[in-house]
């Protein structure tokens, strides 16, 4: 890794070849600060959940519930992605511009991340709580997993050599029907086991600790902030990519009229 | 419009009578799915009975990615997917005669892989109604979203692995829901078969609109 | 321009078409004919400039242009597990024809008796050709953009495909061809294009532009 | 404290998810700069 070139303040010394920029430096640093905030507040601040029912057994999910703070910020990133997803592609789809495609491509890949991290976490802290890795009677778990099979199809489709605009119309099309999908996996399925093991809306029903909320509330924020600092980077990168094939398609233009033995200047003749 | 769509319908059936690809291929391999799942479930009589919806309506989804591939590529194989192009038929023509046609075909099979889950399986029928009424919705829930994905594919070059891994999770919808509908009907499990057909019409029509509506902008590019 | 996935397989086009001509596209192979002819049929997009086919712009009315022409490209566009006969009457149909026109049609390219009832899929090459452009002659084309016609057929069948030609052209239509058969199409006398390397030009010093007015980034393409 | 592991397992699976994404990301994004020329970089011009 040639690290010295991006720890530079970028200015003066030339353009750095990165995808950085002062905004996603800012946003960089504040991750990382309120990162290590969220972990000293989830391990130290936080106390663990528990309660005392009627009889005197003491019930909860005791230490597990720091899993939280990974697991439901991950799931609102995963749910921001596909969202942003959705409304680029139809954005695309009105404007046709380069932008919202390169948009929809860059969500949507972040979106996959965080729903895969959602899956995982979820299924880590459901097996001390609901003593059992997946439990297909959940409503919310079973979309989030056709949510980010769909997406990954969407990926598929994405990665293949195509002409630019041809795939840019079908990914649009795909990632809107996929959305419209969702609501019906979710209806579905909610019919399909007409029970669901989910705290109902956590942050309402059930008596949740200050603690407990206010460090949810913190995680959101941090992941936010990281949601805007990957976004920015992968687009970027997205447009680095279209910069590198409107380059290659200007150089074998060259060489199409070199063929047909024209000089390469507008209006030119030999 | 409609006259162009059964245009296509007519077309498309008498391609598939004439090259059988569906009764001397398609066909058996849902059946060797079946008889798969016989041998996975180790003889247990009882438990093949209560599977036997599930088990149904999966390789019915099975065989139906087949024959939405093979009637893109009927289009594709020779530049007749160019020229339906230039005839100037109307793209919800084209969307709703390959969906029928597609539709028919899966009723089709339908049937015939009903009564080998007959036979094969032992399940008694209590609801003929509902029986017919889910394997024709279900039929047509599969074919409008398998011909708007099979359209968004082809022409992409790898179909054949893509078609699968985007209709699959989109169709889940229906497996949940027709397997739910002949559950009761087979009077295996106590469902409300009749709500669940609710479902499947909805997708069906959801899927239906929204093919006709974006079939244009997926034709419109070469 | 035209872009072929990243490849730029027309660079720039200046060109004009009168109603009822017969163009010549001569160039080597790769050289942009047979994207040329299928931007024509409006099949591909501009990637800058414009163009504009029997008067429709191909930017915007490419719809409009496809039901209008007709295109004999390297593939038949017919089914192979139906007839000759149900292939162009598929075809007609489509168009709006009527079956006196299928039967008309299939007279005229020879594919009458047992031949008409056969499927297209164990027919001869030149035989499929044949049947090709009679579900291309049923939809009565205004222009006919035909690649390489002659290519792999016997003498019975490039005999049929002049024919086509010299009569299309009679009737008041349009024709543009890329053939490597040029002493046969010597004799309809057609304006000879040249395509090298994705640039089109027209040979004929009597073209209505002169060279100057082809830019780069534009292509000029009409045909009204 | 209480389920350890699992602890350990979901934070170091979620950050090592996130640094492995990201670390792809932004080396891609460094080798895909090369060799795109500066005027085309809009967001790293030092008036932006």
């Amino acid at each position: 890794m040639t690290t010295a070139a991006t720890e530079s303040t970028g200015i003066g010394d030339g353009i750095p070849a990165t995808t950085s920029s002062k905004a996603t430096k800012v946003l960089g640093w504040l991750t990382l600060a309120g990162f290590a905030v969220l972990v000293a507040l989830a391990f130290a601040w936080v106390p663990e959940d528990t309660r005392i029912t009627e009889q005197g057994d003491v019930v909860g999910q005791f230490d597990a519930v720091r899993l939280m703070f990974v697991h439901v910020p991950s799931a609102i990133l995963a749910y921001t992605g596909f969202g942003l997803t959705f409304l680029a592609s139809l954005a695309y789809l009105r404007w046709r511009t380069d932008w919202w495609d390169m948009m929809a491509h860059a969500s949507a890949e972040i979106g996959v991340l965080f729903g895969g991290l959602t899956l995982v976490t979820g299924s880590i802290w459901g097996r001390p709580t609901w003593q059992t890795w997946w439990e297909w009677g959940d409503v919310r778990l079973v979309t989030t997993l056709v949510m980010v099979l769909v997406f990954i199809g969407y990926l598929a489709v994405r990665r293949i050599p195509a002409d630019v605009a041809v795939k840019a119309r079908r990914s649009a099309v795909i990632a809107l029907v996929g959305a419209v999908n969702i609501v019906i996996v979710n209806r579905s399925v909610d019919w399909w086991e007409n029970r669901t093991l989910h705290q109902q809306s956590t942050l309402i029903a059930r008596k949740i600790r200050d603690e407990t909320l206010f460090t949810l509330s913190f995680s959101f924020a941090v992941g936010m902030v990281l949601f805007a600092w990957l976004l920015l980077h992968r687009f970027r990168t997205a447009y680095l990519q279209s910069q590198i094939e409107e380059l290659e398609v200007n150089e074998a233009l060259a060489e199409r009229r070199a063929e047909a033995g024209i000089s390469e200047s507008p209006g030119g003749r030999p | 419009m409609f006259r162009d769509a059964w245009l296509i319908v007519g077309k498309d059936l008498r391609i598939e009578m004439r090259s059988r690809v569906g009764l001397n291929q398609i066909v058996p391999f849902a059946v060797t799915v079946l008889v798969l799942f016989a041998f996975a479930l180790d003889t247990d009589q009882e438990a093949l009975r209560t599977y036997a919806p599930g088990l149904f309506w999966v390789t019915v989804l099975l065989a139906a990615l087949l024959a939405i591939g093979r009637s893109f590529a009927v289009d594709l194989a020779d530049g007749a997917a160019d020229r339906l192009l230039l005839s100037g038929i109307d793209p919800i023509a084209v969307f709703g005669g390959k969906a029928v046609a597609i539709a028919v075909q899966l009723v089709v099979l339908e049937v015939l892989l009903g009564a080998g889950v007959v036979l094969l399986f032992d399940v008694t029928v209590h609801r003929y109604g509902l029986l017919v009424c889910a394997g024709l919705a279900a039929a047509a829930g599969v074919a409008t979203a398998g011909t708007l994905y099979g359209a968004l594919v082809a022409g992409l070059g790898v179909r054949e692995t893509l078609l699968p891994v985007l209709l699959l999770p989109v169709v889940a919808p229906v497996l949940i829901g027709a397997t739910r509908a002949f559950q009761d009907a087979f009077g295996v499990a106590g469902a409300e078969g009749w709500a669940w057909l609710g479902l499947l019409a909805g997708f069906a029509a959801i899927y239906g609109v929204f093919g006709a509506l974006s079939y244009g902008a997926l034709l419109e590019e070469a | 321009m035209t872009l072929l996935g990243r490849f730029p397989a027309l660079a720039g086009v200046d060109l004009d078409i009168t109603p009822g001509e017969i163009v010549l596209l001569k160039g080597p192979n790769g050289a942009g004919k047979t994207t040329l002819l299928r931007l024509c049929a409006g099949l591909c997009s501009l990637s800058t400039g414009q163009g504009w086919v029997l008067g429709h712009d191909l930017n915007s009315e490419r719809r409009m242009v496809r039901r209008r022409v007709a295109l004999l490209g390297h593939r038949t566009g017919l089914y192979d597990d139906l007839t000759v006969t149900e292939n162009v009457a598929f075809w007609a149909r489509a168009a709006g024809a009527d079956s006196t026109d299928v039967y008309e049609a299939l007279e005229r390219l020879s594919l009458t008796g047992r031949l008409a009832d056969t499927r297209v899929g164990r027919l001869s090459a030149g035989q499929r050709r044949r049947a090709s452009i009679a579900s291309l002659v049923v939809r009565r084309p205004e222009l006919w953009l035909l690649d390489e016609p002659h290519a792999g057929l016997d003498q019975q069948s490039r005999d049929t495909v002049d024919t086509l030609v010299r009569g299309a052209a009679t009737a008041g239509a349009t024709v543009v061809l890329a053939t490597h058969e040029l002493e046969r199409i010597a004799v309809l006398e057609p304006r000879v294009v040249s395509v090298v390397g994705g640039v089109v030009r027209a040979d004929d010093p009597t073209d209505s532009q002169g060279p100057d007015a082809s830019s780069d980034a534009e292509d000029d393409r009409r045909v009204s | 404290m209480t389920h350890v592991g699992y602890l350990i397992a979901g934070w170091s699976i979620s950050v090592a998810a996130v640094v492995a994404y990201a670390g792809w990301v932004l080396l891609r994004g460094r080798s895909l700069s090369r060799r795109v020329p500066e005027n085309r970089r809009r967001w790293m011009m030092p008036d932006d």
